[in-house]
C-alpha cells in the first residue's frame, strides 16, 4: 500500500517539477520521465507480491470533502490492473523521451510531462480509490489530463475537433457514473464501497454499463475512440488504448464485485455488446487508411473480445457453471493485459513510422521494412499477437475464451444459442483481424516504398527501439509461459466470479494443462522453423542464388505505384459489408481516349457518429436556437414575463 | 500413446503429396486423358528442392520466411487431426482452436510473403485469400462446435473415437450437414474448385497459385508440400471426425481412415471435372452458406 | 366611509391613465393620485394621527404628488418630443384590460381576507389593481416615460396597501423605503435625461440592440 | 463592529465623490476594500453581537455571504484600480461598434463602487425585513451607475433595462414584506422573531408573501423567467462590475429569498416553498442552456452561466437536506469561480478588442496565463474534479437522488450535460488554436495575480474544505432549517 502511495506521490511531485522547468526540454523529460519511470518501478514492486498472494491492505483515512473519505486499497483486482499501468507507463515514458523532441520549441514539454505524469497518478488512483468522490475525482482528472495530451497540437482544427469529441463523451458518461455512485451509497449514506449496497441492482448494472462503456469503447459509445487516438502523440495513444480504456473494464468489474450475484441477461448483453464492438470495430479498421485510426478501431475490437470474455463469465456464474465462469473470465482478464501489451507496442510502432516516415498514410508508405529493421520485426509481432494466432499472447486469452463458449455450448441447451453466436463472432473476428493486420504489415512496412516520405524513411533511435523490443518479448513470453502465467488469475478471479478459490483453481488447472500442451506446439514450432531455415540454407549452399525484379508478367515499366495499395486490399471485404460501412466514394473516372487524370478515393466515416450523434446534436441544437426569441430586447416583453409570472403563480398557489 | 498415433502424421508426411496424384488423375479420367503420373507431385518436390534459388530485389527477410512458417505450422497441425478412430499424437481439450488457428497462422505468412514482392497480382491474391478464409473460419469452428455437441467432446481425437455407426444413426442430418460444411471449407481452404482454379494460368483469375508466383527451388517446394499436407490435414479432419468405422483393430481403422482419404481426393476431383469455377463474388455466398449450413446443425443437436 | 371614496377615486384616476393619450394628462393624473394616497395615509389611521403618521402622510403626498411629477415634466421638456404617449394597446382596449384587472384583483382580494376586517376589503383589491395597472402601463406603452408612470402606479399601489394595512411599521423602514423609491425615480429621471440626449427622444425602440 | 463594517465604506464613498486627487481616491478605495476585509475575518473569529436592537445582526447566513462579498470586493479592487489607472478618464473606441465614447467620472465610479460595498454589507446583516428590502433597493441604485461607466447608447441601454426591471421586481417584493407584517400581525418583523413565533402566522398571507419575495428577489437574483435584465447589464458592464454584481449581487438577492423560505419552512410551509425553489431553479437552469449553446458574445455567455448557478442554488435549498449544505457550498464555489472567469474576460476583451466568440482564437497563445486560466475557470465552472464546484453540485445531485427525486436528478445531470457542452465548445475553441489578429503580448502582473487567486482558491475548496468553512455552512443549514 505504502509503495504505491509513494509511486503516485512521485509521479505528482514529479509532474510538477516538470512543469516548473517548463523552461529547458531537456530537464523537463529528464524530470518527467525519471519521475515516471521511478515510480513506476516502485510501484511494480509493491503491486505484485498482492497478485501472488500477498494479502489486501487499506488505508481509510478521513478527507474533508462532503461525503469523501480517503479510502483506498490495494486487492488482487486491483493489484492485476496495476501491472499493466505501471509496465507500460514506464515503457511509454522512455519512448517519449525521444519522440517528444519533434515538438521541442514548438510546445513545453514541461507541460506534456505534467500531464503525462499526471494521468498515470489518476489511473493508479483509480484502481486504489474504494470511495465513490475519490474514484470520480481521480475518473475525471484522467480524462481531463489524457484530453490536454490528445489536444497537444490544438492548432489543428481536426485536433480539436478530436479533443470535443473525447471531452464531451467522457462527460456525458461521468455523469451516468454520478447517478451510479450515489445510488449505489444511497441506503448507507455513504460513498465507501465497503458501505454499498445494491438495491435494484439492474438499473445499477445499465448505469455502469454505460458509463464505463464509454471510456472503454463499447460500440456504439466508441464514437471519442478512432477520433482521438490519432490526435495524441503516439506513446500517449499507447497508453490510452492500452491501459486507459482498460479502466472503464476495471470499473465495470469492480461495480460487478458489488452488485452481488447477476442474474442472467446481463452474460447475454455484455456477449451482445461484445460481439457488435468486436465485429463492427474490426470491419470499420478494415476500411480506414490511417495507421493509428486503424489500430483506434482495432482497440474497438479488442474491447469487444474483452467483454465477450467477461460475458461468458457471467452466464457461467448466473448459470452455476463454474467451468464457464472461470474460462470466461479468465480469458477476459488474461486479454486485458495481452492487449496492453500488443496495442501498445503497434502503437509505438505507428510512432516510429510517423517519426521516422512523416506521415501514417497507410497508402503513402511502403517497403518501410528495409528502411526500419527494428520497427517493422517488433510490429510484425504485434500484429501476429492482436490476430489471435499461436504461439503468442493473443492466442492465448481468445483460447480460453473459445474454450468457455464450447463447454457451454456441449454443456446447457439453453446456453448454447448465444455462445454459438459468440464462437461464429470469435471466429469471424479473427479472420478479419488477420486480413486487417496482413493488410496493414504488408503495405507499410513490405513491397516498394509509393512515396518520397517512405523512400527516405529512418529508424528510430534507441530509446524508442528498446521500448518496442520489451513489449514484443512481453508478447512472445506469455504465449509460451501461458500456463504459469493463468497461475495468477487464480487469486483474482474468485472476486470478480465469487466463486470459491478452490473451484477456481481446479478450473483453472484443467485449463491450464491444454495450455501447456499449446505452449509445446509453440515451442516445437519454433525448433520446426529452425530446423526448415537449416534445411533450406544446406540446399542452396553452393547453388546459383539470384537476384531480380519481381515478376510482373512482362511488363515494361513497373512501377511502385502499381502495387496493392490498403484500400484495393481491404476492397472485397469492404464491399462485402458495404451496408454496415457505408463508405464514401469518389470516383473521377477516366475519360477520352487519352486520359490524363483519374482518380479514385474513399473515405469511411464512422456509422454510429454520423447516423447516430450528429442528428441528435444537431437536433438539439435545432430546438435550442427555436427557443432563442424568448430574448429580444423589448423591456416592455420582460416586465411582461415578470407579470405573467407573477399572476400565475398567484392564481395557481392561492386559488 | 501408442503406435498407432505415431503412425499417422507419418503416414501424412509421406502419403500428402498421393492426394494431388489422385485427383489429378480422377480429372484426366473424366477428361479422358491419360494425365500425369500419380506420383507427379514427388518428381516436382525432389526437382524443386534440387534448384538454385531466385529472389525480388523487392523482398525482405519476411518473403523467405514465409514457406518455412506456413510449412512448420501446417506440421504442428498434422499431429493434431486423428485418423480413422485413434487419437492423435497430440491430443488436448480445445485442441480444434489450436488446429484453425495453426492454420491461420501458415496463411497470415502465405499472405504477408506474397504482400513482400510488391506485385500486383500477389497483392490481388492475398486480398482474396484472406477475404476468403476470413468466411471459412466460421464454418469450420461452428461445424467443430457442432460436433462438440453432438460427442461432448472438445478434442478432435475425442471426438473421433466417440464417433460410431450408432452416432450416424442417431444424428445422422447433423452429421451430413457438418459433413457437407467441411467439405466446403476444404474446398476453400485448399484453392480447389468451385473456389480457385489450381491450373489456371491467368494471374488475374488465382488466388492461392499467385502468391506463390515470385517463389521458386526449395522456397516453392515447402509451399507446395505445404499446401499437400493442409490438404491432408483437412481431409483427415473430414475423415476422422465422420468414418463411422470402428471394428476395433487400430490397423484395420486406420486403414479405412487411408481409403477414405483417396475417397475424399477422388470427391475433389469429381467435384473439379464436374463444376466451374464461381464468379469471386459468389464464393463469398457459399462461404457463408456453409457457415449456415453448420449452424442449423449445431441447432439440430439442441433438441 | 371616506376612506372608501378615496379608494374609488384611486381606481378612476388608474382608469384615467389608461385611457389617456397624452403624457402630460397623464402625469398630472399621477399627481392626483399621489395626493390622494396622502389622504389615505392620514384617514387609514383610527384616532388622533401620530407625528409620524404625519410626516409619513404629508411627505408622501409631497413626493408623490408635487416632485416626481416635476421631475418628469422637466424630463419631459428637456426631450422636446411629441406628447403622444404611444401605446402597443390602444386605449379602449387598455380599459377593458384594466377592467379585467379590476376583476382579477376582487377574486384575489377574496382570497386573502383580512386577519381583522378592520378595514374595507375594497382596499386590497384596489392595491392590486393598481400595481396591476402599473405593470400594465409599463409593458403596454413604448416610451420610457411612461414607463416610470407605470413604476409610479405600481409604487402608489404598494403605499397604499403599506400605510393602509401595516400597522406600527417603524418610522426608520417608512423613511428609508420613500427614501429608496425617491432615489430609484430620481435616478430614473437621470436615466430618461441621457437616453433623450443620447437618441434624442425616449422612445423605446431604439433600446433593443441587446439581445440574443 | 457590524455598524463599522456598513459605515466605514459608507462615509468613503460618500466622500469619494468629492475627492478630486485621483491618487488619493484610489489609495481610499484600497484601504477601504483593505480594512473591510479585515473586518470580516474579525466578525470570524469574534462573531460580533446583534446592534440597532437586533436588526443588525452577523448570523451564520449572513457571515458566510458577507465573506463572499468582501473577499471578492478585495480582489476587485486590487484589479480595478490598474484597470481605472489605464481607463483614467480619456476617449476610448468602442469594442462593437468602433465609435468614441468617454467614461463616467473616476470619482463617480469609485463612490459608488464603495456604497455598492455598503449596501451589500447592509443586506448580509440586516434581519429586519424591511431594512433588507431598503438594502438591497440600495444595491440596485448604487450599481446603476456602476453598469453606465462607458458612456454609450449599449450600456445606456443595459442600464435602463437593470433599473427599471429591478426597480419592479423589488417593488413586488416591498409588497411581499407588507404581506408578510399582514401575516405577522403584532409579530415584530425581525427573522428570528417570525422564526420563532412561526405558529402564529396567517397562513394564506404568508403564502402569498413568499411569492411575492421569491418573484421580487428572483428578479433580482437573475432566475427565470425573470432574469432579463441580467446578461445585458453583465455584458455591458466593465468587467469588474460583472464580476461584483455576478459574484455578490446575486447571492445577496439569494439571501433574501432564502430568510423568507425559512420563515415559510418554520411556519409548516415548508414543502411549498421548495416546490418553487425547485421548479424555478430547473427552469433557470433550461433558460441558461439556451442561451449559453451557440452564445456568440463571450461575458454573456458567462452572464448566462451565472442564471444556470443561481438556479442550481435555488434548486439545492429547494431539495433540502444535504441540498441546502451543497447550495451553501455552491455559493461560495460560484462566485469565486465566476468573478475569476469575469475578469479573465476582462483581459481576453482588452487583448482582442471584441467581444464576440467568433473572433477570438488563441488565447493560450496570446496571453498563456489568462488562457490557462480561462481553459481552468471552464473546467471549474462545468464541475470538473478537482474543482470546488464539482463536490457542491455533486452534494445536490445526492440530495435529489436521496429524496427519490430521480425526475429532478435526471434534468439535472441533463442540462448540466448541455451546459457542459455549450460552454467547452465555445471556451475552448476560443482558447485553442492560432490567433491571426492580435500578437502574443506579455501580461500585467495586476491582471493576473487576482484571477489567478480566485482559481488557486476554487481549486483548494476543491481537494480540501477547511474546518471552519464546514461548521460555518452546517451551521448557515442548520439555520435555514435543515440540520
Amino acid at each position: 500500500m505504502m509503495g504505491l502511495l509513494v509511486a503516485v506521490a512521485v509521479l505528482v511531485c514529479s509532474a510538477l517539477a516538470a512543469l516548473l522547468a517548463g523552461r529547458s526540454p531537456r530537464a523537463a523529460t529528464a524530470l518527467g520521465a525519471g519521475g515516471a519511470v521511478v515510480a513506476c518501478a516502485i510501484g511494480l514492486i509493491a503491486a505484485v507480491p498482492v497478485l501472488f498472494g500477498a494479502p489486501a491492505e487499506s488505508l481509510h483515512l478521513a478527507w474533508n470533502v462532503p461525503y469523501g473519505t480517503f479510502f483506498v486499497q490495494v486487492d488482487v483486482l486491483s493489484a492485476f490492473f496495476l501491472l499493466p499501468i505501471f509496465g507500460l507507463s514506464a515503457l511509454a515514458a522512455v519512448y517519449g523521451t525521444e519522440y517528444l523532441q519533434a515538438w521541442r520549441g514548438r510546445k513545453s514539454l514541461g507541460a506534456v510531462w505534467f500531464f503525462y505524469n499526471l494521468l498515470v497518478a489518476s489511473m493508479v488512483l483509480v484502481v486504489l480509490a474504494r470511495n465513490g468522490v475519490l474514484f470520480l475525482a481521480a475518473w475525471e482528472m484522467m480524462a481531463l489530463t489524457s484530453y490536454f495530451l490528445v489536444t497537444l497540437d490544438h492548432e489543428q482544427d481536426s485536433v480539436r475537433e478530436a479533443g470535443w469529441t473525447y471531452l464531451v463523451a467522457s462527460h456525458l458518461g461521468t455523469a451516468f457514473l454520478l447517478a451510479m455512485f450515489v445510488l449505489l451509497g444511497r441506503s448507507s449514506g455513504s460513498l465507501d464501497f465497503d458501505r454499498y449496497s445494491s438495491a435494484n441492482a439492474s438499473a445499477l448494472f445499465l448505469l455502469a454499463l454505460v458509463g464505463f462503456g464509454t471510456k472503454a469503447g463499447f460500440m456504439p459509445l466508441h464514437v471519442w475512440l478512432p477520433e482521438a487516438h490519432p490526435a495524441a502523440p503516439s506513446h500517449v495513444s499507447a497508453l490510452m488504448s492500452g491501459v486507459m480504456i482498460k479502466m472503464g473494464i476495471y470499473g465495470l468489474l469492480r461495480t460487478l464485485t458489488l452488485l452481488g450475484p447477476p442474474p442472467a441477461w446481463w452474460g447475454w448483453v455484455l456477449i451482445g455488446v461484445g460481439l457488435t464492438s468486436g465485429v463492427l470495430g474490426v470491419l470499420f479498421a478494415l476500411a480506414q487508411h490511417d495507421l493509428k485510426r486503424l489500430l483506434a478501431y482495432h482497440s474497438v475490437e479488442n474491447i469487444g473480445i474483452i467483454a465477450l470474455g467477461l460475458g461468458v463469465g457471467l452466464v457461467g456464474v448466473s448459470n452455476g457453471s463454474p467451468v464457464l465462469a472461470v474460462l470466461g473470465f479468465g480469458g477476459g482478464l488474461l486479454h486485458v493485459l495481452n492487449h496492453a501489451l500488443f496495442k501498445g507496442l503497434l502503437f509505438l510502432g505507428a510512432g516510429s513510422v510517423q517519426h521516422g516516415a512523416g506521415t501514417l498514410e497507410i497508402d503513402h508508405l511502403g517497403g518501410l521494412a528495409k528502411r526500419m529493421p527494428w520497427t517493422a520485426t517488433t510490429f510484425l509481432v504485434g500484429a501476429v499477437a492482436i490476430s489471435g494466432l499461436p504461439p503468442l499472447n493473443g492466442f492465448v486469452s481468445e483460447f480460453l475464451i473459445y474454450l468457455g463458449a464450447f463447454n457451454g455450448v456441449t454443456q446447457r441447451a439453453e446456453m448454447a444459442v448465444p455462445l454459438l453466436a459468440a464462437i461464429a463472432g470469435l471466429a469471424l473476428i479473427g479472420g478479419l483481424a488477420a486480413a486487417c493486420f496482413t493488410k496493414a504489415f504488408g503495405v507499410v512496412f513490405l513491397g516498394e516504398p509509393r512515396s518520397e516520405h517512405a523512400a527516405h524513411a529512418h529508424e528510430a533511435g534507441a530509446a524508442m527501439r528498446w521500448p518496442m523490443a520489451l513489449l514484443a518479448v512481453g508478447c512472445a513470453l506469455i504465449g509460451f509461459c501461458a500456463p504459469f502465467v493463468v497461475r495468477p488469475l487464480a487469486s483474482v478471479l474468485p472476486l470478480v466470479s465469487g466463486l470459491a478459490p478452490e473451484t477456481v483453481g481446479e478450473k483453472l488447472g484443467d485449463a491450464a494443462d491444454p495450455l501447456g500442451f499449446v505452449a509445446a506446439g509453440g515451442v516445437a514450432f519454433l525448433v520446426l522453423v529452425a530446423g526448415l531455415a537449416w534445411l533450406r540454407r544446406r540446399l542452396l549452399r553452393g547453388r546459383a542464388v539470384a537476384e531480380t525484379v519481381t515478376w510482373d508478367c512482362g511488363y515494361a515499366q513497373p512501377s511502385a505505384r502499381m502495387q496493392y495499395t490498403a484500400s484495393s486490399f481491404a476492397q472485397p471485404l469492404t464491399t462485402l459489408f458495404a451496408p454496415l460501412l457505408r463508405t464514401r466514394r469518389t470516383l473521377a473516372a477516366p475519360e477520352g481516349y487519352f486520359p490524363r487524370a483519374a482518380s479514385l478515393s474513399t473515405t469511411t466515416p464512422d456509422t454510429a457518429r454520423v447516423a447516430l450523434y450528429e442528428p441528435a446534436f444537431s437536433g438539439v441544437g435545432w430546438v435550442l436556437a427555436r427557443m432563442r426569441w424568448l430574448q429580444q430586447g423589448r423591456i416592455q416583453l420582460y416586465v411582461l414575463y415578470i407579470a405573467l409570472t407573477l399572476l400565475v403563480l398567484l392564481v395557481w398557489k392561492l386559488g | 500413446m501408442q503406435a498407432t498415433s505415431l503412425i499417422q502424421p507419418v503416414l501424412a508426411l509421406v502419403l500428402s503429396p498421393l492426394m494431388f496424384g489422385v485427383i489429378n488423375r480422377t480429372k484426366a479420367w473424366f477428361a479422358g486423358r491419360r494425365g500425369p503420373p500419380v506420383l507427379q507431385a514427388y518428381y516436382d518436390l525432389s526437382k524443386l528442392l534440387r534448384k538454385g534459388a531466385v529472389y525480388s530485389r523487392t523482398t525482405t527477410w519476411v518473403f523467405r520466411a514465409g514457406p518455412i512458417v506456413g510449412l512448420a505450422a501446417v506440421l504442428v497441425a498434422t499431429v493434431l487431426v486423428p485418423l480413422g478412430g485413434e487419437p492423435a499424437p497430440l491430443a488436448f481439450t480445445g485442441d480444434l482452436i489450436l488446429l484453425a488457428c495453426v492454420l491461420g497462422l501458415m496463411r497470415f505468412f502465405t499472405v504477408t510473403a506474397a504482400l513482400d514482392t510488391g506485385s500486383s497480382f500477389e497483392g490481388m491474391g492475398a486480398s482474396r485469400e484472406v477475404t476468403f478464409s476470413a468466411l471459412a473460419e466460421p464454418a469450420l469452428l461452428l461445424g467443430l462446435a457442432a460436433m462438440a455437441r453432438l460427442t461432448g467432446s472438445l478434442s478432435l481425437s475425442g471426438m473421433s473415437t466417440a464417433m460410431a455407426l450408432e452416432t450416424w444413426r442417431q444424428a445422422g442430418p447433423v452429421l451430413a450437414l457438418v459433413t457437407a460444411a467441411l467439405m466446403v471449407v476444404l474446398l476453400a481452404e485448399n484453392a480447389r474448385l468451385p473456389v480457385d482454379d489450381p491450373n489456371t494460368h491467368l494471374e488475374l483469375t488465382m488466388i492461392h497459385e499467385v502468391m506463390a508466383l515470385d517463389h521458386c527451388g526449395p522456397d516453392l517446394a515447402f509451399i507446395l508440400y505445404g499446401a499437400a499436407l493442409k490438404l491432408w490435414v483437412l481431409a483427415a479432419l473430414l475423415v476422422g471426425l465422420m468414418l463411422p468405422v470402428r471394428t476395433g483393430n487400430a490397423w484395420l481403422d486406420i486403414g479405412a481412415g487411408l481409403g477414405a482419404m483417396f475417397a475424399v481426393a477422388v470427391a475433389v476431383g469429381v467435384v473439379e471435372s464436374s463444376m466451374a469455377r464461381l464468379r469471386l463474388l459468389r464464393v463469398p455466398q457459399l462461404l457463408v452458406g456453409a457457415g449456415a449450413l453448420a449452424a442449423l446443425a449445431l441447432i439440430l443437436t439442441l433438441k | 366611509m371616506t376612506l372608501d371614496t378615496i379608494l374609488i377615486l384611486v381606481v378612476l384616476t388608474n382608469l384615467r391613465l389608461l385611457g389617456a393619450s397624452r403624457i402630460g394628462a397623464s402625469v398630472r393624473t399621477v399627481a392626483v393620485q399621489g395626493i390622494l394616497l396622502g389622504l389615505l395615509a392620514l384617514l387609514a389611521h383610527h384616532g388622533e394621527p401620530s407625528v409620524s403618521v404625519w410626516l409619513v402622510a404629508v411627505g408622501g403626498a409631497v413626493l408623490k404628488g408635487v416632485v416626481f411629477p416635476w421631475l418628469l415634466l422637466r424630463a419631459l421638456r428637456s426631450a422636446d418630443v411629441e406628447r403622444e404617449v404611444e401605446p402597443f394597446v390602444g386605449p379602449i382596449a387598455s380599459l377593458l384590460a384594466g377592467v379585467a384587472a379590476l376583476g382579477v384583483s376582487l377574486w384575489l382580494a377574496q382570497r386573502l381576507p383580512l386577519p381583522d376586517g378592520a378595514h374595507s376589503s375594497v382596499l386590497v383589491a384596489v392595491a392590486l389593481f393598481s400595481i396591476l395597472v402599473g405593470l400594465f402601463l409599463i409593458v403596454a406603452r413604448k416610451k420610457a416615460i411612461s414607463q416610470v408612470l407605470g413604476f409610479l402606479v405600481m409604487e402608489n399601489g404598494i403605499y397604499t396597501f403599506g400605510v393602509a394595512l401595516v400597522r406600527e411599521s417603524p418610522l426608520l423602514v417608512e423613511l428609508g423605503v420613500m427614501l429608496d423609491v425617491f432615489v430609484a425615480v430620481f435616478v430614473m429621471g437621470i436615466a430618461l435625461f441621457h437616453i433623450s440626449r443620447e437618441f434624442d427622444h425616449i422612445d423605446t425602440h431604439e433600446l433593443t440592440t441587446l439581445k440574443d | 463592529m457590524v455598524l463599522a463594517l456598513i459605515l466605514i465604506p459608507a462615509v468613503i464613498g460618500a466622500g469619494a465623490f468629492f475627492v478630486r486627487n485621483d491618487p488619493l481616491r484610489r489609495v481610499l478605495l484600497v484601504a477601504t476594500a483593505v480594512t473591510h476585509a479585515g473586518l470580516t475575518v474579525a466578525c470570524w473569529v469574534w462573531r460580533p453581537g446583534a446592534a440597532a436592537g437586533g436588526w443588525l445582526a452577523l448570523d451564520a447566513a449572513g457571515l458566510l455571504f458577507l465573506s463572499i462579498t468582501s473577499a471578492l470586493f478585495l480582489v476587485t479592487t486590487a484589479y480595478a484600480v490598474p484597470y481605472l489607472r489605464r481607463e483614467h478618464d480619456h476617449v476610448t473606441r468602442d469594442a462593437v461598434e468602433g465609435f468614441l465614447f468617454s467614461n463616467a467620472p473616476e470619482a463617480t465610479f469609485t463612490g459608488c463602487l464603495l456604497l455598492f460595498l455598503a449596501a451589500m454589507t447592509l443586506v448580509t446583516v440586516s434581519q429586519h425585513v424591511g431594512l433588507l428590502w431598503v438594502a438591497v433597493e440600495a444595491t440596485t441604485l448604487a450599481s446603476a451607475p456602476l453598469i453606465y461607466f462607458h458612456r454609450h447608447h449599449r450600456s445606456l441601454e443595459a442600464v435602463w433595462k437593470y433599473l427599471l426591471i429591478c426597480s419592479v421586481g423589488i417593488a413586488l417584493a416591498l409588497l411581499g414584506n407588507f404581506f408578510l407584517a399582514v401575516a405577522a400581525g403584532p409579530t415584530p418583523l425581525v427573522f428570528s422573531e417570525l422564526v420563532a413565533r412561526s405558529g402564529q402566522l396567517n397562513v394564506p398571507w404568508l403564502k402569498a408573501a413568499f411569492l411575492l419575495v421569491l418573484v421580487g428577489y428572483g428578479t433580482k437574483m437573475g432566475l427565470a423567467p425573470l432574469h432579463t435584465w441580467l446578461p445585458d447589464a453583465h455584458s455591458e458592464s466593465p468587467s469588474v462590475i460583472s464580476a461584483l454584481l455576478s459574484g455578490a449581487l446575486l447571492n445577496c438577492a439569494f439571501l433574501g429569498i432564502i430568510r423568507t423560505q425559512q420563515v415559510c419552512a418554520a411556519a409548516g410551509l415548508g414543502d411549498f416553498s421548495r416546490t418553487l425553489l425547485v421548479g424555478f431553479g430547473l427552469v433557470s437552469m433550461a433558460v441558461a442552456a439556451v442561451f449559453i449553446v451557440g452564445q456568440t458574445d463571450f461575458k454573456r455567455m458567462l452572464a448566462y452561466s451565472s442564471i444556470e448557478h443561481m438556479g442550481i442554488l435555488a434548486l439545492g435549498v429547494g431539495l433540502g437536506g444535504a441540498g441546502v449544505f451543497g447550495a451553501m457550498l455552491h455559493a461560495v464555489n460560484h462566485s469565486l469561480t465566476k468573478a475569476m472567469l469575469f475578469l479573465v474576460a476582462g483581459n481576453i476583451l482588452g487583448a482582442y478588442g471584441t467581444k464576440s466568440t467568433a473572433d477570438v482564437r488563441g488565447v493560450l497563445r496570446v496571453l498563456p496565463v489568462s488562457g490557462v486560466l480561462w481553459v481552468a475557470g471552464l473546467l471549474a465552472i462545468t464541475g470538473s474534479p478537482p474543482f470546488g464546484l464539482f463536490l457542491s453540485e455533486f452534494t445536490i445531485l445526492k440530495a435529489a437522488l436521496d429524496a427519490g427525486r430521480t425526475g429532478v436528478a435526471v434534468t439535472y445531470l441533463a442540462l448540466l450535460a448541455v451546459i457542459f457542452i455549450g460552454m467547452a465548445t465555445i471556451m475552448l475553441r476560443m482558447a485553442q488554436g492560432v490567433s491571426v489578429r492580435v500578437e502574443p503580448r506579455r501580461e500585467s502582473w495586476t491582471a493576473i495575480v487576482p484571477p489567478a487567486v480566485l482559481a488557486t482558491v476554487v481549486l483548494m475548496l476543491g481537494v480540501y474544505l477547511p474546518g471552519r468553512l464546514t461548521q460555518l455552512l452546517q451551521e448557515t443549514a442548520r439555520l435555514l432549517g435543515h440540520p
